[in-house]
């Protein structure tokens, strides 16, 4: 245990240090690397809360990741375009203020998964997994055919959004943004793993019915547990939009689901850091073998595939001395 | 006498044509353990069930302390009091025996504001955690995990957990099952303290803790209520010793 | 729209149906009764299609390439099941997705390194080609008539496989407990590898019987995943029955909805925006059943409501 | 004297760190009946887990009529004959219960007709799923399941728990029969001191892992009993 | 002087075909021309937008290069393009060119060398006119590229609209559609199908017994997919501004290079790889990449010899340039085009006005 936190340590301090080296030798890609290893990890945070802990297979994650992006574009394009976003009943103009955009984000992405959750959490295992990917592929489609915001093409918005104090054009600030978002909802998970919600969430992954015979209702618990999830992907999502200065509906696409749910199998399901390690694993291999071969991606799954095999209760398990989490 | 504090008028249930409760009625008043006993599969789990809000009744009532709770979901009735121990163990099997009454402590918290409360280093649920966990026999085991733990131990667990509910109300299904002589004795000798605590709902094939415990025996076979009377009245019933007891029965 | 037009798209709403449940027979096997997550289903889909037309362009023969697509498929399944899947039964279910997430990318990308980047030719047998004219005047393709056929022939099998033989009872034992099963001496891994494998060999057939209609290339297995989810689902796990019924209403709600839903839109809005809107709302009609069939009845249709 | 049908040599075994059986032997011979007995969590379920190939050992040996069954898989050395009556029951929840019991029977003196006569209540019951049975119903199911392997050596962890006192006699009485007929040989844990007493003559006491008794149930005495029983 | 060139483009999963081709007629081009000041950084973009985004950061801030090109999808493009150009780099399309980055959003540092995405349409509804179909009937995906592709048709299309359909992105099932052509009263089909939803489409087409003639842009039939089409696609008419049998000295060059070089014979994408170099190549030698006017204007000549016989970029940077029709062949076993005629001769986009370059 006292290992798996020292781990953690290491691991966060090693996804701070490489962007600030790089900023030093002025290897700028190496930082924008970084930053999409952060938001992926902050992304993947928000399902381990509700994966890791509830127990709840989301595979519509996506769409909380994409909804996120689509606020910060949607608003951020009509503010480059000073047409607002709204006339009626009110004026509502859009806005590049990230203060502004990120608990927009978060609004959305909190609504979006509750309506979401509401329905969904009805069912329960494999039921789970499908009934979320069809709220996502719903929103994908939408996204795709619906030509306001440029449809399967997507939307581009050129800038970032701006920061009080900070050139967020610049990779270091940008990065330096993520990596405190990710680190307040890393503290978020921590905190609530320790606290009685977290004990209700992990109690009514293992077995509801006692929990209920307890007098604690799963479906409420499960359900706050999904709409923060939701919420922190969302702002996941934000800010990856503002990295790329884009959003398309490939954010909401299954793949980024699945991408998602293997970030956190890699890293470790349920543990505080999992995310973190499995973003960090997952990307960089990705980015050292694309240059390697034009099959690249077939060793990429084969390594993958030696992971799992290898490693129980991935990364962190495997380097953790302890098996268990907790 | 007392009024009853859980009472079941009328229940009925059957699963297609299976009927499994054929209008009970049934009480339970305050400091009585009331014994429920029938042979396999006369509808005591599914009686319980319906008390404890598992499945709803096709007809009659459940009252609660004179409010009828008959459409109360499990963790509503649970709030108010009622605390069900499982025929089979049923625990978070992850967690450690700690966690595990932890979890029946919180349950028992109101409101959502505490939701965010630190759990493991709250001394106001750890002390207490710490015994009921001793009360049921498994002192020292706090660190380990229910999935380590033998049958026995973690039917202990079971009741550890509805200790901690610190309830108004329990159902206990088979408490002694997989006990062990020497458990049997012990988990005996704790139902009678508790009974002072919370009446006690008790079924059980355990013969001997029965006639030790009960203040009243409610017999149930094919799903109705057969007999209800003292331990003498019940050991005496000839219908009772053909349908369950068998002849040679103490 | 005319009524003998509304006549044929049932029936091509059938019959894709019918192809769906091709599609996702190896999945009911392997998924809805061994209760395994396989994500490389497409995968196996895919090395049949490719088997089937590799061996057909060398031989000329299509039958010989459904045989070659069977194998191909089955072989791949016993060597996927003894070497990665079989390590994974006794851990958490999402272990099985991150292996099976890895296999996608070995298979697609083997895949193209043995037979290139370029679609593969692979067409109806010549004895299968051409039209029929069916009463009512629709002319009906052969080919389409034979997917029907075989539909039905692998769901009777199945039907018969999984309801009837002391097989199927055994492999649901064995998902609800491994060790028990064992205990009592049933041979719980071979039974797994087997199923498995006859599993992936269906997903094979199916690319090579499918794949004639469309077109065979890497990445072609990834849609039909998540179809083949679809339908098991909207059916209700572990049952046939259940994969069938929700075939065929996929299969029906896409193909009405596709051509319905214009229809319908454009009596309130100008034509090409009705028809925009039509489709757009055609594409998520699927996931709308899924949802609302969830919804209503959490196991899915045909599925054993857990107590 | 005939070689034993069952013998435990020298057995270890351990869950993960935490080392549960100590060197521990017996024998049995064919068509005897033995009873297995102790507190919770003295190891009396690991043993039987041992002897179907459940349990790895750290060390030790067990053979099943001259076969060493120490490497075996747990389906192979159930086909020599072993059949389980498992602790918590485990049945399989979402199969009938006839499926249940053909799923894994093998021919012989048990069939489902003579399982029905033992149990009515399953008779009745067939078509139901298995996890909705009551829980004695349940029980009845394991021990009919097992029968159904027509096994050897039959070992029955808390086979009666939750069953009904008069469907209890009717199972040992129904065993003592099959026992005696035959030379089923028969491990038994139970809680009941006065129920085993009548079946089994002879008796094992487990403490911490450790045998501390093996001999006559008439030895068993009520000191013993109160020092390793409780009671 | 030296050039640095940063090639996105798709080489993994379904797509690579069009991404690799595009490579390998790039880097011919290079090695004819001897071009060894021009350095090619080459990466996979996955056929993810979001991918292609970061490579083109990745190329941008580390890789200093001068030059991107190489986006097959218009969806990447569109999030590739606007922010390079506006960092100052110079984008060159060898393929995706939708309407967004034509008009309004046309930019001094974006070329396209391919065409505009409608191009091939638009040729494809004079082609229509010109045969004589009277009743068309139309499909594509609904997604931007599909709207805009029977926009185009129309555009040019004088014939009516007897049935229009948007089927959905990676459809595989088209019995539906060729019902409701089937009913239709249609004398002649156009469809934009790209990738593998041609394919399935045209085979499905062949084996329903409807017997209209198809028409569609050359995508469903080029040379890298035609094979898959296999028979059913004999003697179906589509557009292209090039093919294998243009009568040129640079045609010959790169068709018989390719050839010697990868053993397959090239596609369109290989081709418009190939001009793409070769324009480099020409603006290379005149101006240094450094001068960003002089190397902009040097681009813009278009001074180098086009496979496609004349070539030269309009206002907004987009080619005008010859469309033709082509006839799908079998020349002994394989499956290729034939150029019938030209349909649109020295065709102008119909965005170039909006551009205010
Ligand atoms: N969901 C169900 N579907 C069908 N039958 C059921 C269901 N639940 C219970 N039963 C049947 O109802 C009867 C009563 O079951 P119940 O569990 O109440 O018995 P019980 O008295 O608790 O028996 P035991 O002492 O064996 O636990 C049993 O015969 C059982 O098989
Ligand atoms: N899976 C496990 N992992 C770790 N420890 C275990 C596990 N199962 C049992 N133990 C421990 O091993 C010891 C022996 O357990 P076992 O189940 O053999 O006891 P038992 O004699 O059958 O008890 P009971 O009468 O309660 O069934 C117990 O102390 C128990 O806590
Ligand atoms: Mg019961
Ligand atoms: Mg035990």
């Amino acid at each position: 245990m006292i290992r798996e936190r020292y781990l953690n340590l290491a691991l966060l301090a090693a996804l701070l240090a490489v962007p600030v080296l790089a900023q030093i030798q002025g290897a700028p890609f190496t930082i924008t690397l970084a930053t999409k290893i952060a938001i992926f990890a902050l992304a993947a945070v928000g399902l381990n809360l509700a994966l890791g802990l509830g127990g709840l297979v989301s595979f519509g994650h996506a769409a909380f990741f994409g909804v996120g992006g689509y606020v910060v574009g949607i608003l951020a394009s009509h503010a480059r375009n000073y047409e607002p976003f709204l006339t009626w009943p009110v004026e509502v103009a859009g806005t590049t203020q990230m203060l502004v955009l990120w608990p927009l984000a978060v609004l959305v992405a909190a609504l979006v998964a509750a309506a979401i959750g509401a329905l969904s959490l009805r069912t329960s295992g494999i039921f789970f997994i499908m009934i979320t990917l069809a709220f996502a592929q719903m929103l994908y489609y939408f996204a795709v055919s619906w030509p306001t915001y440029g449809g399967e093409d997507g939307l581009p918005f050129y800038l970032r959004g701006d920061f009080p104090g900070l050139n967020t054009m610049d990779p270091i600030s940008f990065f330096g943004l993520c990596y405190a978002l990710l680190l307040v909802a890393l503290w978020l998970f921590h905190r609530l793993h320790r606290a009685r919600f977290g004990l209700a969430l992990e109690g009514a992954r293992q077995n509801p019915e006692r929990v209920q015979a307890l007098g604690i209702r799963p479906f409420e618990v499960r359900l706050l547990a999904f709409i923060l999830s939701g919420a922190i992907t969302g702002l996941a999502g934000a800010l990856y939009a503002d990295l790329n200065r884009f959003v398309s509906p490939a954010m909401l696409g299954w793949q980024t689901s699945g991408e998602l749910i293997v970030l956190i199998i890699l890293g470790g399901v349920g543990r505080l850091c999992g995310p973190v390690a499995g973003a960090g694993l997952f990307f960089l291999l990705e980015h050292w073998l694309g240059g390697l071969s034009e099959f690249w991606q077939f060793w990429f799954g084969l390594i993958l595939l030696g992971v799992v095999l290898f490693a129980r209760g991935g990364l962190i398990g495997a380097l953790a001395k302890d098996q268990t989490h907790d | 006498m007392t009024d009853p504090i859980l009472e079941a008028r009328g229940l009925c249930k059957s699963f297609g044509a299976l009927v499994a409760s054929d209008a009970v009625s049934l009480d339970l008043r305050s400091r009585e353990i009331h014994a429920l006993i029938g042979p396999n599969g006369a509808g005591k789990s599914t009686l319980i069930k319906q008390l404890s809000g598992d499945l709803r009744p096709d007809s009659g009532q459940v009252l609660f302390d004179g409010h009828d709770v008959t459409t109360l979901h499990v963790a509503g009735r649970a709030r108010l009091g009622l605390a069900r121990s499982f025929q089979v163990s049923s625990v978070a099997s992850e967690f450690t025996v700690l966690q595990n009454v932890l979890l029946a402590l919180v349950g028992r918290e109101r409101g959502a504001f505490g939701l965010f409360r630190r759990v493991l280093n709250d001394t106001r649920l750890t002390e207490p955690a710490g015994g009921h966990i001793a009360r049921a026999g498994l002192a020292g085991r706090e660190r380990d995990r229910a999935a380590d733990l033998s049958h026995g131990e973690r039917r202990r667990l079971e009741i550890a957990m509805a200790l901690a509910q610190a309830p108004r109300v329990f159902l206990l299904d088979e408490p002694m099952a997989g006990l062990g002589l020497e458990g049997s004795g012990e988990m005996t000798d704790l139902l009678d303290t508790l009974r002072h605590e919370a009446p006690i709902l008790l079924v059980e094939h355990d013969m001997d803790a029965v006639f030790a415990l009960a203040d009243r025996i409610s017999v149930m076979a094919g799903g109705r209520l057969i007999a209800t009377g003292t331990v003498d009245e019940i050991r005496a019933d000839r219908e009772v010793r053909r349908a369950y007891l068998g002849e040679a029965a103490p | 729209m005319s009524l003998s037009l509304l006549l044929e798209q049932v029936l091509n709403g059938l019959q894709f149906g019918m192809m769906l449940f091709l599609m996702s027979a190896g999945l009911t096997l392997v998924f809805g009764v061994m209760g395994l997550i396989n994500l490389a289903h497409g995968s196996f889909y895919m090395i049949g299609a490719f088997a089937c037309a590799g061996v057909a362009m060398a031989t000329g023969s299509f039958f010989l390439g459904l045989v070659a697509a069977l194998a191909a498929a089955a072989v791949a399944g016993i060597l996927v099941e003894m070497l990665v899947i079989r390590r994974l039964y006794d851990r958490d279910h999402l272990d099985q997705v991150l292996a099976t997430f890895a296999l996608i990318l070995v298979f697609s990308e083997g895949t193209r390194y043995l037979f290139g980047s370029f679609p593969l030719y692979l067409d109806v047998p010549p004895l299968l080609s051409g039209a029929v004219a069916l009463p009512g005047g629709i002319d009906y393709p052969v080919y389409r008539l034979a997917v029907i056929g075989a539909g039905i022939a692998l769901a009777a099998g199945l039907f018969w496989l999984v309801g009837h033989t002391r097989l199927g009872i055994r492999i649901r034992a064995g998902e609800a407990d491994r060790e028990m099963i064992a205990a009592l001496g049933v041979d719980i891994d071979r039974l797994y590898t087997i199923v498995f494998a006859l599993g992936t060999a269906l997903a094979g057939l199916a690319g090579a019987i499918v794949g004639t209609l469309q077109s065979v290339q890497v990445g072609m297995g990834e849609p039909v995943l998540i179809l083949a989810f679809v339908v098991i689902v909207i059916g209700g796990i572990g049952s046939i029955k259940g994969a069938l019924i929700g075939a065929l209403l996929v299969g029906l709600t896409d193909t009405l909805g596709r051509s319905l839903l214009p229809v319908v839109f454009a009596a309130f809005l100008p034509p090409s925006e009705a028809n925009a809107v039509g489709s757009a709302l055609a594409s998520l009609l699927i996931y709308l059943l899924m949802a609302g069939v969830l919804v209503f009845r959490p196991s899915g249709l045909f599925g054993a409501v857990r107590a | 004297m005939s070689a034993p049908f069952l013998s435990l040599r020298d057995i270890f075994a351990a869950y993960g760190p935490a080392e549960v059986l100590f060197d521990l032997s017996f024998d049995l011979a064919e068509g005897e009946i033995a009873a297995l007995m102790g507190r919770n969590g003295m190891g009396k379920t690991t043993t039987i887990r041992s002897i179907c190939r459940l349990q790895q050992l750290t060390h030790g040996a067990i053979h099943l009529d001259g076969h060493d069954i120490t490497r075996l898989d747990a389906h192979e050395a159930a086909r020599l004959g072993l059949g389980l009556v498992p602790e918590g029951r485990r049945c399989f929840a979402p199969l009938t219960v006839e499926e249940n019991l053909v799923v894994a029977a093998r021919p012989g003196h048990w069939d489902l007709a003579r399982i029905t006569e033992l149990f009515p209540r399953l008779g009745e019951r067939l078509g139901q799923r298995a996890g909705s049975l009551s829980g004695g119903e349940q029980q009845m199911l394991a021990i009919g399941r097992a029968l159904m392997t027509n096994p050897r050596l039959l070992l029955l962890d808390e086979a009666t728990e939750g069953l009904a006192p008069l469907i209890r006699q009717e199972i040992w009485a129904a065993i003592e029969v099959v026992a005696g007929g035959s030379g089923l040989t028969t491990l038994v844990v139970d809680k009941s001191l006065a129920e085993l007493r009548g079946l089994a003559r002879r008796a094992i006491v487990l403490e911490k892992g450790r045998k501390v008794f093996d001999g006559a149930m008439a030895d068993l005495t009520t000191d013993l009993c109160e020092r390793y029983l409780g009671v | 002087g030296d050039v640095k060139v940063g090639m996105i483009t798709t080489l993994s999963g379904g797509g690579a075909g069009l991404g690799i081709d595009t490579r390998d007629g790039f880097l011919l081009a290079l090695k004819q021309a001897g071009a060894d000041n021009i350095e090619v950084v080459i990466e996979d973009d996955q056929q993810k937008p979001d991918v292609a985004v970061q490579l083109a950061d990745k190329m941008i801030q580390s890789e200093n290069v001068d030059v991107l090109t190489g986006i097959v999808w218009s969806n990447l493009a569109m999030a590739v393009v606007p922010a390079a150009t506006a960092q100052g780099k110079i984008y060159l399309s060898t393929n995706a060119a939708p309407s967004a980055l034509a008009g309004k959003g046309c930019h001094p540092n974006y070329f396209s060398v391919s065409y505009q995405n409608d191009n091939l349409h638009e040729a494809a509804g004079a082609y229509a006119t010109k045969a004589g179909i009277t009743k068309a009937f139309i499909l594509a995906p609904n997604y931007p590229a599909g709207k805009d592709s029977l926009n185009g048709f129309k555009r040019f299309y004088e014939g009516e609209v007897v049935g229009e359909i948007y089927t959905q992105l990676g459809q595989t099932d088209y019995a539906g559609e060729i019902a409701q052509i089937r009913a239709s009263e249609a004398d002649g089909i156009f469809f934009f199908l790209p990738g593998g939803m041609g394919i399935s489409f045209v085979k499905q087409y062949a084996g329903s017994g409807v017997e209209l003639p198809l028409i569609g842009p050359a995508f469903s039939f080029d040379q890298g997919i035609l094979g898959a089409v296999g028979d059913a696609a004999l003697g179906v008419k589509n557009t292209s501004q090039w093919n294998k049998d243009i009568d040129n000295e640079a045609n010959k060059a790169f068709v018989d290079g390719f050839l010697a070089e990868y053993g397959r014979l090239p596609s369109l994408y290989a081709a418009q790889g190939y001009d793409t170099a070769m324009l480099l190549v020409s603006a290379a030698e005149k101006a240094d990449v450094t001068d960003a006017d002089a190397f902009r204007a040097a681009l813009k000549e278009a001074d180098f010899a086009s496979v496609r016989g004349k070539f030269s970029f309009g206002a907004n940077q987009h080619p005008i340039q010859d469309i033709y029709v082509r006839e799908v062949v079998k020349e002994g076993d394989v499956l290729t085009n034939r150029i019938l005629e030209p349909v649109l001769v020295d065709h102008v986009d119909a965005y170039a006005a909006e551009c205010s370059m």
